[in-house]
């Protein structure tokens, strides 16, 4: 099987500072794989180099066979890959709606059509409602994004981005500020996920990354930590060191515990 | 009856707008508010810096329904707006638009001219150049549009035909240029003997201004068409326009009765000696007052102008020629100092009428 | 640093959902029959006033369809242009030789001065919109004063700063006669700017228009979900510019004369006026500026004197504070008004 | 090559004189809009401003080196004042986009505009340079006003003030970092208000000083204003918007273009300045000194 993402000896510099060093890993079709590491580890700097917003210093990055190393943002979304982001990313002077349609009307190809109202695109609609029922947020369709509570942004970033069909979806501290119930009906949505969509997430939620990853790998300073399945994660001493300081394991991993 | 008054109230242009009011409201007033017999009333409009406010102004005027405009002063605006007014059946009698075009040879039924033409003013002065200068050449410069390339070229039409050399031509900037220096230095490196120059407003202060301070005029004649030391450009120079030998066809200096009566009248009314604008416009008052001797219809008032003999101008008599011109009399004028003020001094006249 | 120039704030437009693609029918009708109403009392108003006013009326209709592309460039894509006034001009210019030299047929004008202002917009535009914010202002700027300079001193062609004379009266079909009055040739202005109003709503209503929305509030999010936003701003940039030159022709109908001045700094400064009074991305806001601007310009400041810049200033400062959503910003504040959600 | 040199050599003094002039007008510029946002479009009456005070000063009194300098300190002050006045006005819009405060500070340049017609009429209005400097020097030959050397050495003492204040003082500092990353700043707990303040009224103030020094040469008339707020923009353009260091070199670039760059090419004289600035904006976008910023 190949793999959907693969970094090789990824680094990526600013000024003194290597942000990311040297990071090498591969994930699988089809995965559900979690990145974790202290604040100020590299995820989302990672995040950034894979998604292409950020360029790496040195390294290579391929997505599905391909070297993207050079490649725009733009052209790897429009290869599969979809990305909600940490703050969320929106179009806020635009309804709900017309947020997902953005990307719904990009995927379907009909982004630069001047041929007809925007509403009566075809395919669009269909793929709009599904997003947002997914996503529990039929009900806002019409309301503007300032509407929306923070956790509300946070699911319909996630709504834009299934609206892009992707092949692999990244995504960015999804359940940040979200309540207890919200963090559940996240994890709900990501389970019901089609299983050849991959998805590589980065969470502090260590409730929600072990509920949803197989495999887990750990930054640290911008290292490569650890890269393994989630059992042996949790059993990884190293980790346990450098993510969590000296408090004891038990506590920390145990899945009611959170963080 | 309503006459309208196009002439710029706002931007760089606007102190002709001024002196081009006070000559014509002179004339009226002269008149008591009568011209041809009927009472007048002045719509006076903005035709403010250039083309996009020109434009719509004197179409706002025909819209107001007036039965002659008088003034403008841009050459675009009185060549953009000659169709609106021939197919308005409305006379417009340009009182300072210079470009040769406006009284070409298919100038319309409508379009009179009661002020210079650019040819009329700068080639008049060619051959005494050329005169002057004998062996040595000339070097040209003008701002960069079309009124100062028509100076120079109708400078260069006489200069040359006299047998004048010609040393180089710069045309600046329009409207850009603060700074001569580079252009000074290329007219010294030139090796010219003298210079011929057309400028208007501050460009013309600024020119002879630097002219002086970059030390030009201790070895080389500066050459101009008036406009350079006219009205307010002439004041705000002072000292540094004393000796500018230019070209013109008035100066308040001009020594007939009815010139002394009229800048008597003219300073009375407004504490400063009148310009070639307010002549300009005053004659296009006394054209009005005879043309509106026939009628008050747009055909009537160019009836009325087709059958002027003459024009008593302040400047000296004139008439009207075949393609609607204005035919003055083009002088020599130098600039002197008189009690601390400069006057352009009439030295002679270089063309007969 | 804010990189939605164009707009206002963010929380002053979340107020109201944007009049985007998304909005529904419902609430539309009213307006249709609005707009047809008013549709009906333009064409009307040669019976009713005097022929002169015809041209006034003219005049603000081919600075409407300018203002109106303007803010599709402005409003909808958030790409303050300081250089409109450049594909309106070339249009105006193109039109009037296209009637000088070639025929007086409007339309045939028409469709030059629009392919006119299209090219023109894509030569530049390739490179200008590439660059955002402050720097998309300058830049627009320095091309529209590079072209004006560039027509002042091609005077083969332009005439120069002397402008384009004689350009004859259009024919609107072939061996009709010459548009002469004012009231026939108001119409034919009419029926264009209504049609170039229509066709830029219906660009901002379409799936494009949506991008260039998106574009406008957020563009790196747009390039993350796989738009090219270098196509989407550039063939804005190229519509905007088509309809502006065609706005240029209809100048040209009317004024039959055109100028470097056309092309200057005043007159894209005055279309940004109009769509900063109509309010910003609600096209219809911008014919109600354009023709609040023309009417200052043309017939209230020339009578004053010289104040008429006094004038405009205050008109300036006073809708940057009064109006900070333009005319379309007052409808907030009708009372009861629910969003059609 | 050395006879190109040294016939153009006078040219290329001259286009220091005019690049530490535009200098003037460009740093506050600048500064105003790093550190506030703002782009003004009234900062060329502001220089006008200064222009004719020099005018009232020298009609008043005799063109000594005192009554100049006098002018110079009025200029300061009332520039100043009015640079404070616009930062007042401009505040209200901080949150509102370029476009916003581009129009409002049109409006000002406008209606200052006007009222500075109507006070001093629309007719060319002259200088006449301090009575020590009101003569001509002999420089590489050729004959040259010694005002326009007095220009220079004020503008070059200028820019080293300036370096030095920006880069060596505390103030300097805080100005820097606000350039960089106001929020940060104002998260620091400094008045940033204060701050922008005091930095509108400095570049107000600069660029009267700049009207002032400059009347003896450009005069004073109405539409100046105008012509000096392009040349302005195009320099902080090139420069790199917010850097004092850009400003600088800015000027001097387009010093040169304006001279140099006319007497070389006069044909296309009319094209060059906006020409330089479309060409510098393409190769560097963020101008030749910008960190980049380009939203």
């Amino acid at each position: 099987m190949t793999a959907v993402l693969s970094c090789t000896n990824v680094t990526k510099q600013f000024g003194s500072l290597k942000a990311v060093e040297d990071v090498t890993l591969s994930i699988e079709k089809g995965a559900r794989h979690a990145l974790i590491g202290p604040n100020g580890a590299g995820k989302s700097t990672l995040f950034n180099l894979v998604a292409g917003t950020l360029r790496p210093t040195s390294g290579a990055i391929m997505l599905d066979g391909v070297d993207v190393t050079r490649r725009s943002a733009a052209w790897r979304s429009r290869a599969g890959l979809a990305k909600t982001f940490q703050h969320s990313s929106l179009f806020l002077s635009l309804p709900v709606a017309d947020n997902v349609a953005m990307a719904a009307q990009r995927t379907s190809g009909q982004g630069m059509s001047l041929r007809r109202p925007a509403h009566r695109l075809p395919g669009v609609d269909d793929v709009v409602a599904e997003c947002l029922a997914a996503t529990g947020l039929s009900g806002r369709a019409s309301r503007p994004v300032s509407d929306l509570s923070h956790g509300e942004r946070r699911q319909l970033e996630v709504a834009v981005a299934l609206a892009t069909r992707p092949q692999l979806l990244l995504l960015d501290e999804p359940t940040a500020g979200m309540s207890a119930a919200e963090s559940g009906r996240f994890a709900e949505l990501i389970e019901s996920l089609p299983g050849d969509v991959t998805v590589l997430i980065i969470e502090h939620d260590l409730e929600v990354v072990f509920r949803l990853a197989e495999r887990i790998s750990v930054l640290h300073l911008g290292r490569l930590l650890a890269d393994d399945d989630r059992e042996s994660i949790r059993q990884n001493e190293q980790v346990q060191r450098a993510y969590l300081g000296d408090a004891r394991p038990e506590d920390l991993f145990h899945p009611a515990a959170g963080l | 009856m309503d006459i309208g008054l196009l002439v710029p109230q706002s931007g760089v242009y606007a102190p002709i707008g001024e002196d081009m009011e006070q000559g014509f409201r002179l004339c009226l007033d002269q008149a008591e508010g009568q011209l041809g017999g009927r009472d007048v009333n002045v719509v006076v409009a903005d035709e403010g810096e250039s083309p996009d406010t020109g434009v719509p102004a004197a179409q706002g005027l025909l819209e107001d329904g007036v039965s002659a405009v008088v003034g403008v002063v841009s050459s675009a605006v009185a060549l953009g707006v000659q169709d609106a007014f021939t197919e308005a059946q409305v006379p417009l009698v340009v009182a300072n638009a210079g470009a040769n075009a406006i009284t070409g040879p298919d100038v319309s039924d409508f379009v009179w001219r009661s002020s210079h033409r650019i040819e009329d003013v700068s080639g008049s002065i060619g051959a005494y150049v050329a005169e002057q200068v004998g062996e040595g050449s000339v070097f040209v410069i003008a701002p960069d549009y079309a009124a100062g390339r028509e100076h120079a070229a109708a400078f260069r039409k006489t200069f040359e035909g006299a047998g004048g050399t010609v040393a180089g031509e710069v045309f600046t900037p329009f409207g850009q240029t603060e700074n001569f220096q580079p252009f000074l230095s290329q007219i010294e490196q030139s090796g010219a003997s003298a210079v011929y120059a057309f400028f208007g407003g501050s460009e013309a202060v600024s020119f002879a201004r630097q002219y002086n301070s970059f030390g030009l005029s201790q070895n080389l004649p500066l050459f101009a068409a008036g406009f350079v030391t006219e009205g307010g450009e002439l004041e705000a120079l002072g000292q540094d326009a004393e000796g500018i030998q230019n070209v013109l066809h008035y100066s308040p200096q001009l020594d007939t009765p009815e010139n002394q009566k009229f800048v008597e009248a003219y300073t009375a009314a407004y504490e400063e000696p009148p310009t070639v604008y307010s002549v300009q416009a005053y004659d296009a008052c006394q054209s009005l007052d005879q043309a509106l001797e026939v009628g008050t219809s747009g055909p009537e008032i160019v009836e009325g102008l087709e059958g002027i003999d003459t024009i008593p101008s302040p400047a000296g008599e004139w008439s009207y020629t075949d393609t609607h011109q204005a035919s003055y009399t083009y002088y020599l004028r130098e600039v002197q100092m008189q009690d601390g003020q400069p006057v352009n001094a009439i030295i002679r006249p270089l063309t007969e009428q | 640093m804010t990189s939605d120039l164009g707009t206002s704030s963010r929380t002053d437009q979340a107020a109201r959902p944007d009049t985007g693609p998304a909005r529904g029918r419902a609430g539309r009708a009213p307006r249709l029959v609005l707009a047809a109403a008013l549709l009906l009392a333009l064409v009307a108003v040669p019976f009713v006033v005097p022929s002169d006013a015809a041209n006034l009326l003219s005049r603000i209709l081919a600075f409407a369809l300018l203002a109106v592309s303007l803010d599709l460039l402005v409003g909808v894509g958030g790409m303050p242009s300081l250089g409109h006034a450049a594909p309106f001009g070339v249009g105006a210019y193109v039109a009037g030789i296209t009637a000088k030299e070639l025929t007086a047929l409007a339309p045939v004008q028409l469709v030059a001065a629009a392919v006119a202002g299209a090219v023109f917009s894509a030569l530049v535009g390739w490179l200008i919109v590439r660059v955002r914010g402050t720097y998309f202002l300058m830049l627009t700027l320095a091309v529209a004063e590079l072209a004006r300079t560039a027509a002042d001193q091609w005077d083969q062609v332009t005439g120069g700063s002397n402008g384009l004379v004689g350009i004859p009266a259009i024919q609107v079909v072939p061996g009709g006669g010459p548009l002469l009055l004012a009231g026939f040739r108001y119409w034919y202005v009419l029926a264009v700017a209504a049609l170039g109003f229509g066709l830029i709503v219906a660009i901002s209503r379409s799936a494009f228009g949506r991008s260039l929305r998106g574009i406008r509030d957020n563009e790196d999010r747009m390039a993350s979900l796989g738009y090219s936003t270098f196509r989407v701003k550039f063939t804005a940039f190229v519509l905007a510019g088509a309809f502006a030159g065609a706005a240029g022709s209809l100048w040209t109908v009317q004024s039959r004369f055109v100028s470097p001045a056309d092309l200057g700094f005043n007159v894209s400064a005055m279309a940004l006026l109009a769509v900063v009074i109509g309010g910003r991305g609600r096209l219809w806001g911008a014919i109600l500026g354009a023709a609040l601007v023309i009417f200052i310009r043309d017939e209230v400041g020339a009578q004053l004197g010289g104040r008429g810049p006094l004038l405009l200033g205050i008109t300036f400062i006073a809708v940057v504070y009064l109006l900070p959503r333009g005319f379309a910003g007052l409808r907030l504040h009708r009372p009861g008004r629910k969003d059609p959600a | 090559m050395f006879g190109f040199f040294s016939s153009n050599l006078i040219t290329v003094v001259d286009g220091i004189a005019f690049g530490v002039l535009l200098f003037t007008i460009a740093l506050g510029l600048s500064l105003v809009f790093g550190v506030m946002d703002v782009l003004s479009l009234a900062h060329g009456s502001l220089y006008l401003i200064g222009s004719y005070i020099a005018v009232s000063v020298s009609t008043a009194f005799t063109p000594t080196l005192g009554f100049f300098v006098l002018a110079l300190v009025l200029a300061v002050a009332l520039g100043s004042l009015a640079g404070a006045g616009l930062s007042f006005l401009t505040r209200p819009l901080a949150s509102r986009g370029h476009l916003d405060q581009a129009l409002l500070t049109l409006g000002v340049a406008f209606v200052v505009g006007d009222l500075l017609a109507q006070q001093y009429g629309r007719e060319v209005r002259t200088v006449a340079p301090p009575s020590p400097f009101d003569g001509s020097v002999s420089v590489f030959g050729s004959t040259y006003p010694t005002y326009r050397l007095v220009i220079i050495a004020v503008g070059l003492a200028l820019a080293i003030a300036a370096y030095l204040v920006i880069e060596r003082t505390k103030m300097g500092a805080l100005v820097q970092a606000t350039v960089a990353d106001a929020q940060m700043v104002r998260a620091l707990g400094v008045n940033t208000g204060r701050l922008m303040t005091g930095v509108f009224a400095v570049g107000a103030a600069l660029a009267a000083f700049g009207g002032v020094l400059g009347a003896p040469i450009l005069n004073a008339a109405p539409g100046l204003d105008n012509r000096v707020l392009i040349l302005g923009l195009v320099v902080v353009v090139i420069g790199g918007l917010g850097s004092v260091a850009g400003a600088f070199v800015g000027a001097l670039v387009i010093g040169q273009v304006q001279t140099l760059g006319v007497s070389l090419a006069p044909s296309y004289a009319a094209f060059l300045t906006f020409g330089a600035m479309a060409l510098v904006l393409l190769l560097r976008p963020a101008g030749i000194l910008g960190k980049g910023r380009l939203a």
